[in-house]
């Protein structure tokens, strides 16, 4: 079977971010003013092949664990659908 | 010239800084530069390995995320563990730490852009073979190059780097002081360079090895390649 | 002749939208002998460009000098070559991506970039130094910031994850750019002679190869887009107007083209950057004399559904063509596998002449080599001197207009003007030192590099003056040759040749096409004058906007050579005590100046005239004194006069260092501000200053003490006035980052 | 009211997206074997005062198309949740 899996990578709370502290002021000075707390993470999209729901979901995890994620910074998540699916 | 000591300078697929470390170290009279290929298994036949700087896999995703699951990585680590000096510059302290060889990580600059310039950096720690050259506390200079060179670990790991005293480069002025104008990255407590526990694995973001000529500048970054040697020797 | 798959009909209006005129498909179809298919048609349209085929330019160009003893390689390959001795050549070019980073800043830059190191890899250089020449609109305009900003970032990204330096360019606000900014990239790259490869197909049966990247709908520009839409109604909402660049894949590469040519596998390679499959595979075949077939079908696509017309016309990046003797593939197939870049072969080099194109079995393109290169039209026109230059030239400024207004405090203005101050925030953001040989680097007149198994150093430079070449385009020109040259003699380097790219408006407005053709005399003038040929460029039409064109803007890259890196000028290297001696007479000419433009507002008056002879035995002068051992450093005389020469003099001193000028009272503004050509401030050891001034006067240049070197942090202007170097300086190093160092809220 | 928002923004399809093939092919050396048309997009987080959905939403679209995205070469899309909520 194949999935569409979506991984979302951001920075560990309190770490700071400055791409985003930068948006963040950019946004305010273009008049919205009503943003707080702006993080920019990363959107990692793809399909993936394998035997089984559950087989897939760990490749998933182990994936995030090794190479997409850096656990001394980040933190992730991730989402699987059926192809077609969403 | 073979009984000189040979020391593996690494290449990986976007390292760019390989061709000016192989000529610091060929400067160092008793050593001999020994290209070491990322796909390689075997590197019995070097005594101290330089990770280069540069943009290793284009430092897609996280700058040496991708490198450090190269096959010669796993010798590194090996060589590193059996006690083997490893020294890595810009990229290739980025890759340490990502190979865990190191603690913390690299993060994007605070200023978020690339930043090049000469930089005045204290020599904290003169322990490690790497620095036994300088006097503790000596303020030298080495360029920095680098978009990703922000240090940032939890604060237990930075109690613990410091107590160690394996904080062995930091950011400061030309007078030796630590001011926010003299960091360029918004690393945390200016840390440029850290040893490992067993102080034979070397990482900074600053490039002693755009330090050897001054004509360029500067030739303080010679000591760190010399003790690089004489620690493999 | 069999067509495309589903092809639209070749009708009147598809050739119009093609851009080619009713003439032009009339000799289309002589030269095939009958009627081009779809596919064909979009081939012309992009053969027949003026960006590929040089239409409007070609006979222009051939007016420049391009030879000389030390030329290895004029225009016509990828790239120049000089001679620089010791066994060594240096090839270079430059190249605009002025229409890509309007309408992607980033990605616009980056992938000219890319596009200008491939021209010099390909030739088997080694990249070893990148320039830039950048022109924008005034940066009050959020818009120009963001271009601003995205440009230098693209730049750099790009440059520094490849690994060569940028070590020098110049960047210049005005609003005529504002509308169409100007990113021209030059680069550098240093080979042994017998290592220099020139792009040709070889002998027929050699294979044809696509090295690197898989080829997608990027850039499949204007009318060729409405076409291949009716080709592949899907494609169009994917198919990208901008390219993103792959400096990684980049890498690979130049590293896997250098093994392969090191290693004589290649029969030839070419770029296929910006103009794709079609130019790079007739042009290879064209300087073969030879004919070449393409299978469309084994061409690595990215995408479904690609159409022939679509693979052809893609400007997909980081792809080269390479020719390879069959005997030679495993070869070609084991490097470029260890450099992980895919490698297909997609034809063979044939002996008929003919470029033919195969998709599925059936012949789609069948057109004489020669018709997409040596055949393509050439249009030559006479146009009168438009007006305007008359206005530019009767102004003359309004009676009085310099009354009560301070020398010093036009200075101050002229060093905070984002034109003439500092870009440290600019080259920060690029490594200017990675391949340790950058001896002096961005923010000296010129760049210095050593070379590796040399003593010898390389001199770098980039200059252009739209102001000058909007008032006076032949001066213009020619005074942007003979700025590079001095830039290059205050580094204590000899000028060997030059690389120039030359923008311009439309040149079907007969204005445009003027001040064209009179650069070009310039350019040809001041070229054989200083003794430099023009081995390679880049012509850059059609840069208007709303605002109508930009102004003239050839820029000139220019390589020096110095004998011996221990005799460079570094620009530091004098200190208190030091003597200032003027070097070419007083300045006078304020006229179309930068005094006028950010002092006065105006763009108007002549450009300085031209006194080639003065420029050449001046940029001598210096070179002997310098070999003589009499100058500390040096500075050349331009934009903003002595005054702005001065204090860059002195900000490149230690802190505590002043100076001191004295200049004719009753003239002030002329001698401070004026940018008269051919001149120099160099300062000389106290104890030389009569050995320089004697060996100056025994050369009959005309020469003056002009002050000195003091110890008290102050500039000072005698009978003038004065400003602590602090505060000149904070105008100087401020203005730049006070534009750039705050939030902005817009694109 | 307040709203949580989560940003996405990716490149066009068909655009080259050089990290995401990178990516691809190091998760095939690593063994993951089965991954296919990876890409590598932004997730934007932050929190947005404002008077009701409505109001919120159109801010949103705004700024995306201002500043968050590049709608030149980038594709959008994006989320509200009342706070608390998700
Ligand atoms: N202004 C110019 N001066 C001298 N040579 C030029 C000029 N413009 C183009 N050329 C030469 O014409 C050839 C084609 O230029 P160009 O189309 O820019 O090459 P490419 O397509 O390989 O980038 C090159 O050899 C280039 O050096
Ligand atoms: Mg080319």
């Amino acid at each position: 079977m194949t999935a569409r899996v979506e991984v979302f990578v951001r920075l560990k709370p309190g770490m700071l971010d400055p791409q985003g502290a930068t948006l963040e002021h950019a946004l305010e000075a273009l008049g919205y003013s009503g943003v707080r707390g702006l993080r920019v993470g990363k959107w990692i999209t793809f399909d993936l092949e394998g035997d089984d729901s559950a087989a897939l979901e760990s490749q998933v995890e182990e994936m995030c664990r090794r190479l997409l994620a850096n656990p001394v910074i980040e933190r992730y998540e991730y989402r699987l659908a059926r192809d077609g699916a969403e | 010239m073979s009984d000189r000591v040979p020391v593996g300078v690494v290449r990986f697929p976007g390292t760019n800084c390989d061709q000016d470390v192989w000529d610091a170290v060929s400067s160092v009279a008793p050593a001999r530069p020994v290209w070491l290929w990322h796909k390689e298994r075997d590197i019995r036949h070097v005594r101290a390995i330089v990770l280069a700087g540069g943009f290793s896999y284009g430092d897609y995703l996280r700058a040496g995320a991708i490198a450090r699951f190269s096959p010669i990585m796993e010798e590194v680590v090996r060589f590193a563990r059996a006690g083997g000096p490893v020294l890595g510059v810009c990229n290739g302290f980025q890759i340490l730490t990502e190979a865990g060889l190191l603690p913390g990580a690299l993060t994007r600059n605070d200023r978020t852009t690339f930043v090049c310039r000469p930089q005045w950096l204290k020599v904290e720690a003169t322990d490690p073979p790497f620095t036994r050259a300088y006097t503790p506390g000596e303020v030298v200079r080495f360029p920095v190059a680098h978009a990703e060179g922000r240090y940032v670990a939890p604060p237990d790991v930075l109690d613990r780097l410091e107590a160690e005293g394996r904080v062995v480069f930091r950011y400061v002025d030309a007078n030796g002081e630590r001011t926010p104008e003299s960091n360029p990255n918004g690393s945390l407590h200016d840390i440029a360079g850290i040893v490992n526990e067993a102080r034979n694995v070397l990482g900074l973001m600053p490039h002693p090895d755009r330090a050897m000529d001054l004509r360029l500048g500067s030739e303080d970054g010679r000591g760190v390649f010399r003790g690089l040697v004489e620690a493999a020797a | 002749m069999t067509t495309a798959i589903h092809e639209p009909p070749v009708t009147t209006e598809a050739v119009q939208a093609h851009g080619l005129t009713a003439g032009e498909y009339a000799r289309i179809c002589e030269l095939l002998g009958r009627e081009p298919n779809f596919t064909e048609l979009g081939v012309f349209s992009l053969m027949w460009s003026e960006h590929c085929g040089y239409k409007y330019s070609r006979a222009w160009l051939a007016e420049l000098p391009t030879s000389g003893p030390h030329v290895l390689q004029g225009p016509g390959e990828n790239a120049g070559a000089v001679d620089i001795g010791d066994g060594l050549a240096v090839v270079f070019k430059m190249e605009s991506h002025n229409h890509p980073s309007a309408i992607e800043p980033y990605q616009g830059a980056a992938t000219g970039v890319g596009g200008i190191l491939r021209d010099v890899f390909t030739m088997g250089a080694r990249p070893v130094a990148l320039l830039d020449s950048l022109r924008f609109g005034e940066p009050d305009d959020p818009h120009v910031r963001y271009l601003f900003r995205h440009v230098v970032r693209g730049i750099g990204d790009y440059g520094n994850c490849v690994g060569v330096p940028t070590v020098g360019g110049e960047i210049v606000f005005d609003d005529a750019y504002r509308g169409n900014p100007l990113v021209n990239a030059m680069c550098v790259g240093v080979l042994r002679h017998d290592r220099l490869m020139r792009a040709a197909a070889g002998e027929p049966g050699n294979g044809v190869y696509v090295l690197g990247a898989a080829t997608g709908r990027d850039g499949i520009h204007g009318a060729s887009r409405l076409a291949s839409t009716e080709l592949s109604q899907d494609s169009t909402e994917s198919r990208p107007t901008v390219q993103i660049g792959d400096p990684f894949s980049e890498k690979l590469l130049l590293e896997a083209t250098l093994e392969l040519i090191e290693s004589g596998v290649t029969a030839g390679i070419q770029d296929m950057g910006a103009a794709g499959l079609t130019s790079s595979s007739s042009e290879m075949a064209s300087r073969a004399g030879t004919g070449i077939e393409i299978d469309v079908d084994r061409v690595p696509r990215r995408e479904p559904g690609m159409t022939a017309y679509e693979v052809l016309l893609s400007e997909s990046q980081e792809r080269m063509l390479v020719v390879a003797g069959e005997a030679r593939e495993p070869e070609l197939m084991a490097i470029a596998a260890k450099w992980d870049l895919p490698c297909t072969r997609v034809g063979t080099v044939t002996a008929d002449g003919v470029w033919r194109v195969l998709e599925g079995g059936a012949e789609v393109c069948a057109i004489p080599v020669a018709a997409l290169t040596e055949e393509v039209p050439r249009y030559v026109r006479e146009v009168e001197r438009p007006e305007y230059v008359d206005a530019l030239h009767a102004w003359s400024p309004p009676g009085g207009w310099l009354d009560g207004l301070d020398p010093l405090a036009a200075l101050e203005t002229l060093l905070g003007s984002p034109s003439i101050a500092s870009k440290r925030w600019v080259w920060e953001q690029y490594d200017h030192q990675v391949r340790t040989s950058t001896v002096t680097g961005p923010g000296a007149d010129a760049a210095v590099l050593s070379l590796r198994g040399s003593n010898r150093g390389l001199a770098l430079t980039v200059d252009g003056n739209g102001r000058y070449a909007y008032c006076d385009p032949r001066r213009g020109a020619a005074l942007a040759v003979a700025e590079a040259a001095r830039n290059l003699a205050a580094v204590g380097a000899r000028p060997l040749a030059v690389t120039d790219c030359l923008n311009f408006g439309n040149p079907e407005k007969d204005a445009v096409y003027w001040q064209f053709t009179e650069a070009i005399r310039g350019l040809a003038d001041a070229c054989r004058a200083l003794g430099t040929p023009v081995v390679s460029g880049n012509v850059s039409f059609y840069n208007e906007s709303r605002n109508g064109a930009i102004h003239p803007t050839p820029t000139v890259g220019m390589v020096g050579v110095i004998d011996d890196l221990e005799r460079r000028i570094p620009p530091d290297r004098a200190a208190p005590g030091d003597r200032l001696l003027l070097i070419g007479g007083e300045g006078t000419h304020l006229g179309a100046s930068s005094f006028l433009k950010e002092v006065g507002g105006e763009c108007a008056g002549r450009a300085p005239a031209v006194d080639l002879e003065a420029e050449r035995a001046h940029g001598d002068a210096v070179r002997t004194l310098n070999e003589a051992g009499l100058i500390r450093t040096a500075r050349d005389v331009s934009d903003g006069g002595l005054a702005v020469a001065a204090a860059e003099l002195l900000f490149a001193l230690d802190p505590e260092a002043g100076i001191e000028l004295e200049i004719p009272p009753d003239e002030v503004w002329g001698a401070f501000f004026g940018e008269d050509g051919a001149r120099f401030v160099v300062a000389v050891a106290a104890p030389d200053e009569r050995a320089a001034r004697d060996l100056l006067a025994a050369r009959g240049v005309p020469a003056r003490p002009l002050g000195r070197i003091a110890a008290d942090g102050v500039y000072r202007l005698l009978k003038v006035g004065e400003r602590s170097r602090a505060a000149l300086a904070e105008h100087y190093f401020g203005a730049i980052p006070r534009l750039m160092d705050r939030v902005e809220s817009s694109r």
